[in-house]
């Protein structure tokens, strides 16, 4: 069971790794953040099965405080893009 | 042979997507590699053995850092274009190459001239573990045995942001932090903001709580508080309050206050700064948890918010 | 080959990358970044440090450990910092550039403050 | 009993292995942002869901199990808003441009 | 001087070196809350304590001869954290607590906010970030354990970068960013050493690293990682990228903490891990490689300063070369004997030119701030008149430039006279030249200055504000400090030190000090020196005044080269390598 678990682990590192290719190519930026993303549930994924593999309880408060924070760059992202188009009425430049 | 592995491709992982970071040729795309670089973190420090250090990583380095830069790229969005002058010639780039390597080739010859076994403090820490009352090793280093650089890295803190606030333009001074918010409150992002922050204050103090006796502690648990308040601030459904307000000066500072004050209590009781009286170290390390969360809480948040930049309203 | 020595190894590529980001990457945002990873490959060296000193039934000395927390506290105060300090500048210049104007230190116009 | 819970641990396991490579090879070939978002949330969704409720049958305490599904839940609320989020975003950048 | 036993026990006293450094904290804490007018009553109250303080462990630790110990929380190294203070350090506290005390004065009047009205950015944050400074460098100088200090490092840091940009202004703000990278370049890379040294021996307090510390690929590291780290917040020359921009917009008393006081902070750290740390480590060929750092920052800091036409940016420069000044002591402090650095002379010489330089420097700076602030500009070539309108002012840049130059009696004689018998000692005369040019260089600005002050002017000089009086008394009290500093100092050094002032040996070297700093202000200042017909002329310039002419500005585009940034920090990290590559040659027999 363990040794599935870690290489389930890998698999899923190794899959969400090859979408960080997005990052590369973009072209967009909400691809990139997508591949950033995906990379978050993997990760939380990951240390999930770790945790059950070495059982070490506490790997699942760090999946917690991940699953927690992961998406928080891509709502800055949002918010900063949407505030940078003026015709939004996002945030107003004090002059 | 399946962990080995694991370490090798986490390895390379974290390696390509430090070059990217570095040789990307927008900032945004950059930044947004830097984050993943900081999830990928995580998992180095799950294998590396420091829980306590993943769980500060995902915080911050998942979390605030992400956000702060993230926030930045896309502020200065098509400005990067403008080379500046300090762009370096091309002797200069191999010649900063060369140096680089050389540091990497030095600290390999280092790290591999490390002595073993290694010199380790664990012994003396697992000898007088018990005399804290925690369980947490981890906790009985930040609070028990090497207080002091706690106590400095919260007024680092407070710097920091008397620092950012000192950016504000003179007429802003006192108003409220960061840009106006506007936002739909019936929007996805107000949905997300009205569902998230009551689990996360759950999980953030869950976090702090569980800080001495396992992994954890007010510095985690702070940062995800802090996130929670920030995103209700990113949905518009709260302000950054004015930075002259009396509670928020006092909320800022009271964690260190306090702490300053149970160490000379220390002075009265055990005859040592930061010294614990027999049988209330534990206590007395919870209280001063307890006192730094809050302070931490509102530092974090506000470091994340920035200067203020509206005028100030009397 | 174990997890501290690997990823001590990696540690070292990754100072090696930061630092050149840091001197040859023009865009002070980016300056920030290379300033990030060459602190977080610090940060690693100490893991790795901390994983070999693993003894009395823990998985790493928890020194270095609790050390790494106060670290990367401090790392993440100066990038906010930083951070403040480059959209200030951006907002009262317009430009994110770090370069000197003109030599403007050096050879001060009369008349000006 | 163990066993066959193991085996069913390793079915939804795999199963959710599977969403995150159906996730990942959908973001790299599929043709825009709207559907690349499809995929990405398959992987989230999904995928992880697989994996937590793999894993939930092998957890031993309330508490274990509770956070596990907490952490399901938590990716599902917060994926799902950025996901519209990033799908109103890449909308509006396109009838801008 | 003895390094104390590994598992030293807290001693009498020990408790003040807490008080030392919590209470600007405590300052920095209780002003923040109460905010408006009251940051500033707070900083002026926690002064005087502070002083005392820092006057009482100076006082603990002379009676008892041996190092103030305090261990946090009772627990002993190497779990626990211990503060300490030797010689040094209390030299340093007090030092910096008396230059704290009278910039707190100097600024009293111009950093207020009214009462009743609201609260103001820049006196909140002046009066704050003055505590925050103090603090920091208290805990630089009793910390015993690197990675605190590395804490304290970065709060220094922290506290100095708004300082630059305090004026808010498109330049200063990128002076402060630049400051800002750098600093945490150096400081990174410090922390990458304490690391190393942890992962090695598996302790970072600095008595027991000195015990344990021997020569090999790992010390030879840390060793140049940390100086080269180091060298780069102090801005010794060729690292001083931020430190003129930083200074050209600051305001005044931002200036002289910054340049007193801050840069002091990762000078000490250097000492200490020159001296206490790895001592035996260190090769004399790495002295010698600091010592010619020192000796270049003095040449081109000092021409700069000489080129310069804003008296702020030539006190600015002067500053870059007081600094390479400090760093001569390490070659001096060399014992060939046993091979390593040995606490002597040297040493002390080198700790009175920081402690001299820290008062003159801050009174300079206060004394250009007040010339500026009284004319509303600080052009060196419109400056006539000002000796007559502000003759407390001008005492006070005089008296400060002079106590710099090494004139008896003041610190820096004494210093370099502490210095020049090292190098006597140890037959390196080529130091004995570099420390007498360096006094000639002094000199020359020195002259240039105040030539042009002390010019009559037709007609009463037209002055934009009134200073205030006590802001003049408190530059003319630190240069007095700085002037007298040899007759404060004459307890540990034995008399013979000090010859007579009137000696014509004394005379003769002060008379060609200021003679040969006359011909080089000539030379090398960019306007014409008033009274100097040759230039004044204009068709018939002298050969030789038009090759200093070039050679001044050669060497001012070559400073703006090296300041580039992709320069500065590779200069930055090529310098580590030579340090590691000398300490590694130095090393093998």
């Amino acid at each position: 069971m363990v040794d599935f678990l870690l290489a389930a682990a890998g698999f899923v590192l190794l899959m969400v790794a090859l979408g960080l290719v997005r990052i590369l190519r973009g072209p967009g930026d909400a691809d990139r953040m997508m591949a950033a993303q995906l990379l978050g549930t993997g990760g939380i994924a990951v240390l999930l099965m770790l945790g059950a593999a070495t059982g070490v309880a506490a790997m699942v408060d760090v999946a917690l405080t991940l699953a927690l924070l992961a998406a928080f760059s891509s709502i800055a992202y949002v918010r900063a893009a949407d505030a940078a188009l003026p015709h939004e009425g996002g945030a107003e430049r004090d002059p | 042979m399946t962990g080995v592995l694991f370490n090798v491709a986490l390895a390379v992982l974290v390696l390509g997507l430090a070059v990217w970071t570095i040789i990307a040729r927008e900032a945004f795309a950059a930044v947004v590699g830097f984050i993943a670089y900081g999830l990928l973190l995580t998992l180095v420090w799950v294998q590396l053995q420091g829980i306590d250090v993943a769980l500060t990583e995902a915080a911050i380095g998942g979390g605030l850092t992400g956000v702060l830069l993230i926030g930045a790229a896309a502020r200065l969005r098509g400005i990067e274009a403008a080379p500046g002058a300090e762009r370096p010639r091309n002797s200069l780039y191999w010649m900063a190459g060369a140096v680089s390597a050389a540091v990497t080739a030095v600290l390999v010859i280092c790290v591999l001239a490390l002595p073993d076994p290694a010199p380790t403090l664990a012994h003396e820490v697992a000898l007088n573990i018990v005399d804290t009352g925690v369980a947490n090793p981890i906790t009985a280093v930040l609070l028990a045995f090497r207080p002091m650089d706690t106590l400095l890295e919260a007024i680092v803190l407070v710097f920091a942001l008397i620092g950012v606030w000192s950016l504000a333009p003179d007429d802003s001074w006192g108003g409220r932090p960061g840009p106006v918010q506007q936002s739909d409150p019936n929007g996805i992002l107000a949905y997300a903001a009205r569902i998230l922050p009551p689990l996360g204050i759950v999980i953030g103090i869950y976090i702090f709580w569980t800080g001495a006796d396992y992994p954890g502690g007010k510095f985690q648990g702070a940062t995800i508080l802090a996130a929670m308040w920030l995103l209700l601030m990113m949905a518009g459904l709260s302000e950054a309050p004015p930075i002259s307000r009396g509670w928020l000066r006092v909320g800022l500072v009271a964690g260190p206050l306090v702490f300053i004050a149970i160490g000379f209590i220390g002075v009265l009781t055990a005859g040592d700064f930061f010294g614990y009286p027999q049988g209330l170290a534990k206590p007395l390390i919870v209280a001063i948890e307890l006192a730094l969360m809050p302070s931490l809480t509102l530092v974090l948040g506000l470091l994340m918010v920035g200067a203020p930049q509206r005028v100030a309203k009397l | 080959m174990n997890a501290a020595t690997l990823f001590g190894l990696c540690a070292a590529a990754l100072a090696g990358l930061g630092l050149f980001g840091l001197i040859v990457n023009p865009h002070p945002l980016r300056k920030i970044l290379a300033f990030n990873v060459f602190g977080t490959a610090v940060f690693l060296l100490i893991g790795a440090i901390a994983r070999r000193g693993a003894a009395a039934g823990m998985g790493g000395d928890p020194v270095p450990q609790a050390l790494l927390i106060t670290g990367i506290v401090v790392a993440f105060s100066a990038t906010a910092i930083a951070v403040a300090l480059l959209l200030r500048l951006f907002d009262v210049t317009g430009r994110v550039s770090l370069a000197e104007d003109a030599t403007a230190d050096v050879q001060a116009p009369p008349g000006e403050a | 009993m163990s066993h066959v819970l193991d085996l069913l641990t390793v079915v939804a396991v795999a199963a959710g292995g599977f969403f995150f490579f159906a996730g990942t090879v959908g973001l790299l070939r599929f043709p825009d942002v709207l559907t690349r978002l499809h995929a990405l949330t398959k992987a989230d969704n999904l995928g992880l869901g697989l994996v937590v409720l793999g894993l939930l049958l092998q957890v031993d305490s309330v508490l274990a199990g509770l956070k596990l599904a907490c952490v399901w839940l938590l990716v599902l609320v917060s994926a799902g808003s950025v996901s519209q989020l990033i799908a109103c975003r890449a909308r509006r950048s396109a009838q801008g441009r | 001087m003895p390094l104390v036993a590994p598992h030293a026990m807290t001693t009498p006293g020990g408790l003040l070196l807490v008080l030392l450094v919590l209470l600007p904290f405590l300052g920095v804490l209780v002003g923040f809350v109460l905010g408006a007018g009251n940051a500033r009553r707070v900083a002026l109250v926690t002064l005087v304590p502070g002083l005392g303080i820092a006057i009482a462990s100076a006082a603990a630790q002379w009676q008892s001869g041996a190092e103030l110990v305090y261990l946090l929380g009772g627990w002993p190294t190497p779990l626990g954290v211990a503060l300490r203070a030797d010689g040094l350090s209390v030299v340093m506290l007090v030092a910096v607590a008396a230059v704290i005390g009278a910039i707190g004065i100097y600024a009293r009047a111009d950093f207020t906010s009214p009462q009743g009205a609201p609260e103001a950015r820049k006196p909140f944050t002046f009066w704050l970030l003055l505590l925050a400074v103090w603090g920091s460098l208290n805990l630089v100088f009793v910390s015993g354990d690197l990675f605190t200090l590395y804490v304290a490092l970065e709060l220094l840091t922290f506290a100095g970068v708004p300082l630059v940009c305090l004026d808010g202004r498109g330049e200063t703000l990128r002076a402060a960013l630049r400051y800002l990278l750098f600093a945490l370049l150096g400081s990174m890379l410090y922390l990458l050493g304490a690391a190393l040294l942890y992962g090695a021996y598996g302790t970072l307090d600095i008595a027991l690293l000195a015990a344990a510390v021997r020569p090999g690929p790992v010390a030879w590291t840390v060793l140049a990682l940390m100086t080269g780290g180091l060298l780069a917040k102090t801005a010794l020359f060729p690292l001083h990228i931020w430190l003129p921009p930083a200074h050209a917009g600051a305001p005044a008393a931002a200036s002289a903490i910054l340049s007193a006081l801050v840069i002091k902070g990762s000078w000490f750290l250097v000492v200490r891990l020159w001296f206490d740390v790895m001592p035996g480590v260190v090769t004399l060929s790495a002295a010698q490689l600091l010592g010619a750092l020192g000796a270049a920052a003095i040449v081109f800091g000092s021409v700069a300063a000489l080129r310069q036409q804003r008296l702020k940016l030539l006190v600015a420069y002067s500053t870059m070369a007081q600094i390479g000044y400090l760093f001569l002591m390490f070659p001096l402090a060399f014992d060939v004997g046993v091979n390593a650095l040995a606490h002597g002379a040297a040493l002390d010489g080198g700790l009175l030119q920081a402690v001299s330089h820290a008062t003159a420097k801050a009174s300079m700076f206060m004394a250009a701030g007040l010339i500026y602030a009284a004319l509303g500009h600080d052009r060196i070539a419109d400056l006539a008149g000002v000796g007559r309108a502000m003759p407390v002012t001008v005492l006070a840049f005089a008296l400060a430039g002079i106590a710099l130059m090494g004139v008896l009696p003041s610190g820096a004689y004494l210093a370099k006279k502490l210095m020049l018998d090292a190098a006597d000692d140890t037959g390196q005369w080529w130091w004995t030249l570099v420390l007498e040019g360096g006094a000639v260089f002094t000199a020359g600005y020195v002259v240039l200055v105040l030539v042009s002050v002390l010019r009559r002017r037709p007609g009463a000089l037209p002055l934009q504000r009134t200073v205030a009086r006590s802001a003049e008394y408190a530059a003319l009290a630190l240069a007095v400090s700085s002037f007298l500093l040899a007759l404060a100092a004459l307890g540990p050094v034995p008399g013979d030190f000090v010859s007579n002032p009137l000696a014509f040996g004394e005379l003769a070297t002060t008379l060609l000090v200021v003679l040969g700093g006359t011909v080089l202000a000539l030379g090398l200042a960019r306007r014409p020196i008033p009274g100097d017909a040759s230039t004044a002329a204009g068709a018939n310039v002298s050969p030789l005044r038009r090759m200093a002419e070039v050679a001044g500005s050669g060497i001012e585009r070559a400073d703006l080269r090296i300041r580039g940034w992709a320069v500065a920090s590779t200069s930055l990290l090529l310098l580590s390598g030579l340090f590691g590559g000398l300490l590694f040659y130095g090393a093998s027999p």
